[in-house]
């Protein structure tokens, strides 16, 4: 390495140079961005390695499970710099997506030591939390013995960071000062809309600002631009209909999935008039506007329509619209991204968030190498990395969000995302009630939902037995 | 050769005793056969012997050696079974090897071997065939040449014949005895056929519900039958049955058979009165004049040529049936009215309510009513 | 003793598999959610009685699950017997065409569900637009709770058929000819034939098939899950698909275990059933030959 | 037989014309699709007309499948590597304890025979789920977890009872003077056994191994929980083709394809022993 580029990029490593003049600097020297992206790599290792310890677990192993994904294949791309740093050895596990999570449950129940860390959503942590699988990792953050200066935790949107944290009282808030850090945020995914630019442009119709609307908008492109139907949501019968689109605009009226005693006790609350009113619109919505099939729907059709123009928008994570305008779909390039606010009445909206996280498995053989790799993995220059030169979208970290490249090359190829972004990151949480029967209450929640779409049950009706059987179950678990 | 003895044999099926506490006794070089109908137990004693199947008690002696433990393949025996038993994914020359396979003879002493009792049976020119390509005679030959091969002192025949067609059977009941006599084995022998059984047996034991009835040599069983049953397994046609109560006078014992007196000579005092069955061959019957001493009137119903002999089935004047036998060719009545004349001397009497035969008096007690 | 020793290998490796099958069952007698470990407690058989009286969704679940054996394995049986009886003449073609019939078992169910829901996808989906073809505009297949059923029976009779298809085709192949050539001589009537020749000798294979069908065809997941995962509603949630959950996303042990004795019992029962006629008809069939 | 009418005739040819088309559309569909990119699959209406592309199988050989997220690592052709071997040796396995077992069973009725055989049959029907949980535990303890030995036990689970009833039927329809004449002809048991009931039974044993091979190249729940990703089957791994950003149909079915090669080729190669083998037995009286 040329010692002029050296100096250019420490200097951007020690703040003194922007991104953009570290960029311009580098075009002149002729090197195309991504070696910038390799040089820049390894000059933060270099400079991680200066201020902290990271050989301390030379020559250790470490075992990963992981979910095929792309930020899994973004961390393994980087891999190689973890184990140059630290002389850890580090190998990893990859299951398939649709399996994966039974795969975290088998390992973790049998008390399995094989793997030290694994990549989790927040809402299993409320399982594997209280179950003594998983560790909490506040202890480790605060320890500057064992958490490099640069790591920077208040870097992470608070949201997001709350959002992984919970005092494992069922009910209890979460970011809350007792609260255990379960999880790292990696990266999250906030639901709002994705459109196709073509189609609204053919039907003449704008974003829709609230849910009216969007019923409205749904339904006069699907009649105008003709065998495509008008917005695209999950529908099966799985926790996974609940969380994104639909949960976000319910927030967003201020409903709740449960309410929370002075005692602590549990009870339903969806069978409130504002939520039979949500509950209302959300199926008319589906049954004029939705696809077809919707009761089989999870986020591979609603994504797959969205990029084989089947559909001309969703109403769901903004990272599979961001996918979807990219690849070897049809509407590649034809996409573009809007916050959404489901309440006329409230200022900005308030997207329930999917987080990818990653964890420590309590039965690790040695924590406190497993922590070099977390710290590392959810560090600022990794974060960089995937964010940048691959597609870690959406980076849980502010800097990322601030960095000029991140955000041109997003504006680029994905119009309307970083507004998108900044529109709802204020307001993006996890808005469910942190409680272990999350799977059995969100279960029935779709399924009830798929009765009201076929009109087997009104919505009332439906509301009211719903809130009632989980009522119960809550008591039977101890809960209620 | 070599003899068997079975000891106090007993075998039960769940609550069914199939053999029940059966002895027997075969000689050196002796042809036994086990003649009974279906189910008396003739097949599982012959497995016992074999060894394929366990004795629930008693003992097995073979050569006097006690071989109720010994493993089939150690009891040196050669058997024949009724269904032929071939190996179907074997030439009938593998077959017919098996047994000399088994004592790891050379190749040389097996071809031989095989060869030696392949012309003996005539089978020789089929020996590469399977047994699907075999027809069914010759599938009988290779079982017993497969049997006969290893020259086992003791041979064990289950109803060899019993699944070949009539000419064949006829064949080789000729044949049988030559051939196993020329093996020189002792032999136990199985079949539901009488005639077999006269042919072949040195002794018969005839066997019923898991016992043995009666042993003897052909002509003891033939002449006098041990019980009703035995009498009626032998002989073709069968010996005619009718319930009489014997009489007495001065001249001896009688019945009455349509009135008419049938003298019973030798028969003791004591039938008198008794309630009894009385068994006439069909032979000891003739047709006879109607002055013919003893002439018992009868009405002529069917007449069946059959093969050397011609049978007539006549009514008595109570309406009773009976079979008349008289060599092919000689001449009787065909139809209508007629006189029989029956032979008192050959008549068996037979206790109703046992079934056991009465006795001469002053004979000696033939064979073994088990 | 050599029965015993040529068995006691099997009996062994499965033995192996009795332990976790004993530790399962205790489970099911237990207050046991993972997610809430200081509640486990053994609850004098709550799981059960809960299940009696307190759980509507569980007398659905049992009536869902029989239904669903019940139509799948008679549909499969007539068709498989059907195809069987079409293929009975050997030759190379039927032969031919008899291997190739069982590629549909071959595929994994789960596959083969995922290959079957983007056939039926409204949009993109061959048979939805044949469907739509022929006139049946708004079938919605998987995704309605009226045609939901109909459809993962479709996809199970797609899969399964073949395996009955072949174990009956062998069967028919095996069959003795001299009935069916003197019944031919007397001109006995066809259908007479089938009836009182062909099944009645065939009944043995039908039964194993049936058996070995049905005990699948009650623990059906794969492709229920992939198809619809227990929905639309509480349309096709069989004691797997609810077992699955339970265990897997819920982590309700206790229940989750429960749920599997009870469909342990049931096919113990079905399969006992099944033995005992199967016992019997070969020992009759043998004192027959 | 009696003479067919054309009329009879046609009806059959009409019926069986309707089978092979419902049972071999969808696996023609597939075919193709194998052939296309998501960009022709996911078409509106759907078109048998495309350009065919060898790029799905090209990804699945060489392990790099491009998606909307970038390059993919995918190992699927070490998940059929690990379906051969785990398929192969459990149902070996399966066959050298279930055989001799199954022969035990139709031979030698002995004290409580019935119920052992009924008790080993049992394990078919006990649910798979029931067991996991406890069995990854004592897995865990044994140090078996993550070990071919301990996957190819528990496939034990699918294998064995198929094998066990099905070749106990092959056994049971020897005749037993047959293989009583071999003893007798002074051969011992073991060579009885490997002589005349295996070759006889033979076409039984290939037909069941087949079977239990199908069930256990379908199965995956096993692999998936007891073994790490190095060991997963083809099943798990073409799940893979669902990804978080979107589903590859094309992969998934050109996947479908590979892995359906294999057991149609041992099908096809055993066909005699499959439609004309089970002739001897399976289930007969």
């Amino acid at each position: 390495m040329h010692d002029k580029e050296k100096d250019l990029i420490s200097a951007f490593l020690r703040g003194s140079v922007d991104r953009r003049g570290l960029l311009k600097g580098l075009g002149t020297m002729g090197i195309t961005a991504a070696t910038a992206g390799t040089l820049m790599n390894m000059m933060s290792t270099n400079a991680q390695a200066a201020d902290f310890d990271w050989k301390k677990h030379s020559g250790k192993s470490l075992k990963l499970l992981l979910n095929k994904h792309p930020y899994a294949d973004a961390m393994i791309a980087n891999l190689q710099n973890f184990k140059d740093l630290t002389g850890i050895d580090v190998k990893y596990d990859v299951f398939p997506e649709d399996v994966y999570f039974d795969k975290v449950t088998a390992a973790l129940s049998s008390g399995s030591t094989e793997y030290d860390a694994f990549m989790t959503g927040a809402y299993m942590t409320w399982t594997y939390g209280p179950a003594g699988w998983i560790t909490d990792l506040k202890e480790w953050i605060n320890d500057p013995e064992k958490t490099n200066p640069n790591y920077a935790w208040n870097d992470f949107l608070p949201g997001v960071k709350n959002s992984c944290a919970w005092n494992g009282i069922p009910g209890g808030a979460l970011g809350s000062e007792d609260a255990k850090q379960w999880c790292i945020p990696w990266a999250f995914e906030q639901n709002n809309i994705t459109y196709n630019r073509e189609m609204f442009d053919k039907a003449g119709v704008q974003v829709p600002g609230n849910i009216d609307e969007m019923i409205a908008t749904s339904a006069k492109l699907q009649k105008d631009i003709g065998g495509i139907y008008g917005i695209g949501v999950r529908g099966s019968r799985s926790w996974a209909t609940i969380h994104p689109g639909f949960l976000s605009g319910y927030a967003n009226f201020n409903q709740k999935d449960l309410n929370v005693s002075a005692d602590g006790k549990l009870s339903a609350a969806m069978n409130t008039a504002e939520s039979k009113a949500y509950h209302t619109k959300w199926v008319q919505m589906i049954q004029e506007s939705g696809p077809k099939d919707w009761s089989t729907y999870t986020w591979y059709q609603v994504g797959t329509d969205l990029g084989a123009g089947a559909s001309a928008m969703i109403f769901d994570a903004d990272c599979l619209g961001y996918f979807m305008n990219g690849g070897d779909n049809k509407m590649a390039g034809k996409l573009s991204y809007a916050a959404f606010t489901a309440n006329p009445e409230a200022k900005a909206s308030t997207p329930n968030i999917w987080i990818w996280s990653l964890a420590m498995s309590n039965f690790s053989k040695d924590k406190d190498a497993t922590w070099y790799f977390l710290q590392w993995a959810s560090g600022p220059e990794h974060a960089l990395f995937g964010a940048t030169k691959m597609d870690f979208v959406d980076p849980v970290r502010q800097s990322i969000w601030k960095d000029e490249m991140f955000r041109e090359k997003l504006n680029k190829k994905y119009p309307g995302y970083v507004e998108m972004f900044d529109a709802s990151a204020a307001g993006a949480s996890i808005k469910f009630t942190p409680q272990p029967l999350f799977f059995d209450v969100t279960t029935e929640w779709a399924s009830t939902l798929q009765k009201m779409v076929a009109k087997e049950v009104p919505i009332d009706e439906g509301l009211d037995q719903l809130a009632q059987s989980i009522d119960r179950q809550l008591k039977e678990a101890g809960l209620g | 050769m070599t003899t068997l003895e079975l000891r106090n044999i007993v075998k039960r099926y769940k609550t069914n005793t199939v053999l029940d506490d059966l002895s027997l006794d075969v000689a050196n070089g002796e042809t036994l056969v086990l003649f009974g109908p279906s189910g008396a137990g003739k097949t599982v004693l012959l497995r016992l012997v074999a060894g394929v199947i366990d004795p629930d008690e008693g003992k097995i002696l073979i050569g006097g050696e006690d071989m109720t433990d010994v493993d089939a393949e150690h009891r040196g025996i050669g058997m024949a079974f009724q269904n032929f038993a071939l190996f179907p994914h074997m030439s009938a020359h593998d077959n017919i090897a098996s047994p000399l396979t088994a004592t790891r003879s050379s190749a040389d002493a097996i071809k031989s071997g095989v060869g030696k009792v392949a012309k003996l049976l005539k089978i020789d020119h089929v020996l590469s065939h399977h047994p699907k390509a075999l027809s069914n005679g010759q599938k009988q030959r290779t079982a017993l040449a497969r049997a006969l091969a290893g020259s086992p002192p003791l041979l064990l025949l289950d109803d060899p014949l019993r699944n070949v067609d009539a000419k064949l059977r006829f064949e080789m009941r000729l044949e049988l005895p030559r051939l196993l006599a020329s093996q020189g084995a002792t032999v136990v022998y199985v079949t539901q056929d009488y005639k077999e059984a006269m042919a072949l047996g040195d002794r018969i034991a005839v066997m019923a519900n898991g016992k043995i009835r009666q042993i003897g040599t052909p002509e003891e069983i033939y002449n006098a039958p041990a019980d009703i049953g035995i009498a009626s397994l032998f002989g073709d046609p069968t010996i005619n049955l009718l319930d009489v109560t014997p009489q007495k006078d001065i001249e001896g014992v009688y019945v009455e058979i349509s009135k008419v007196r049938v003298a019973l000579p030798g028969m003791p005092d004591s039938v008198a009165g008794q309630s009894c069955v009385i068994g006439i061959r069909p032979e000891s019957i003739s047709f006879a004049k109607d002055t013919a001493k003893g002439a018992v009137p009868i009405e002529v119903e069917a007449e069946t040529p059959l093969n050397e002999k011609t049978v007539t089935l006549v009514l008595t004047v109570g309406k009773r049936e009976v079979l008349v036998s008289r060599p092919a060719g000689t001449p009787g009545p065909v139809s209508g009215p007629a006189h029989i004349v029956i032979d008192g001397r050959t008549a068996f009497l037979f206790d109703k309510a046992s079934g056991a035969l009465i006795r001469k008096a002053g004979t000696a007690q033939q064979g073994v009513a088990a | 003793m050599l029965p015993y020793v040529l068995s006691l290998p099997a009996l062994l490796v499965c033995i192996g598999i009795l332990i976790p099958f004993v530790t399962a069952v205790i489970y099911s007698f237990q207050r046991y959610r993972l997610s809430q470990p200081w509640s486990r407690q053994f609850n004098w058989g709550e799981n059960y009685y809960n299940f009696l009286f307190n759980d509507p969704g569980f007398w659905n679940t049992l009536k869902i699950s029989l239904l669903y054996a019940g139509i799948t394995v008679t549909l499969e049986l007539l068709l498989g017997l059907g195809i069987a009886l079409l293929l009975q003449k050997r030759s190379r073609v039927n032969n031919f065409i008899s291997i190739m019939l069982l590629l549909p078992l071959m595929i994994a169910p789960a596959l083969a569900a995922l290959m079957w829901k983007l056939m039926t996808n409204p949009g993109f989906g061959i048979l939805s637009y044949l469907a739509n073809q022929v006139g049946l505009q708004n079938f919605r297949w998987a995704s309605s709770p009226d045609t939901a059923l109909l459809t993962v029976v479709l996809v199970d009779i797609w899969v399964y058929t073949p395996f009955i298809m072949i174990l009956l085709l062998a069967g028919l192949r095996s069959l003795p000819t001299q009935p069916f050539e003197a019944a031919a001589l007397d001109g006995v009537p066809r259908t007479f034939v089938f009836f009182r020749i062909t099944l009645p000798m065939l009944t043995p294979y039908i039964l194993t098939a049936t058996l070995f069908r049905l005990l699948d065809s009650i623990q059906q997941f794969d492709i229920i899950y992939a198809m619809t995962q227990g929905g639309p509603g509480n349309a096709l949630t069989v004691f797997q698909v609810e077992a699955y959950l339970n265990f897997f996303q819920s982590t309700n042990v206790g229940r989750s275990a429960a749920l599997m004795v009870i469909l342990w019992a049931i096919t113990y029962l079905l399969s006992n059933i099944f033995i005992k006629n199967w016992l019997r008809l070969r020992e009759r069939a043998r004192g027959e030959a | 037989m009696e003479t067919t009418s054309t009329l009879e005739k046609s009806l059959r040819f009409l019926a069986l014309s309707l089978v092979v088309i419902f049972f071999m559309f969808p696996i023609f569909w597939i075919f193709l699709m194998s052939f296309q990119t998501n960009e022709t699959i996911l078409q509106i209406p759907p078109s048998i007309v495309f350009t065919p592309t060898l790029s799905n199988y090209a990804a699945l050989i060489t392990g790099k499948l491009t998606t909307s997220a970038g390059t993919l690592d995918i190992a699927f052709m070490r998940n059929l590597g690990n379906s051969v071997f785990l398929s192969v040796t459990s149902v070996a396995l399966s066959l050298v304890l279930g055989v001799p077992a199954a022969y035990a069973f139709a031979r030698h009725k002995f004290r409580g025979s019935e119920d052992i055989a009924f008790t080993l049959l049992s394990f078919r029907f006990a649910p798979p789920l029931l067991v996991l949980l406890p069995l990854t535990q004592y897995f865990q303890w044994l140090g078996l977890s993550d070990t071919y030995f301990g996957l190819i036990w528990v496939y034990q689970l699918i294998c064995l009872p198929l094998i066990l009833w099905i070749v106990r039927g092959y056994f049971e329809d020897i005749s037993a003077d047959v293989e009583y004449a071999y003893r007798i002809a002074g051969h011992s048991w073991f060579a009885t056994f490997r002589k005349i009931a295996l070759p006889l039974a033979g076409p039984g044993i290939a037909a069941a191994g087949l079977l239990a091979f199908i069930f256990a190249w379908n199965n995956f729940v096993f692999a998936l929980v007891l073994a790490s990703a190095d060991k997963q089957p083809v099943t798990v791994g073409a799940l893979a083709f669902v990804t978080s950003s979107g589903i590859q149909y094309g992969q998934i079915a050109s996947a479908i394809v590979l892995s359906v090669t294999p057991t149609l080729a041992l099908a096809l190669y055993a066909q005699r022993y499959l439609v004309e083998g089970l002739s001897l037995g399976a289930v007969k009286g």
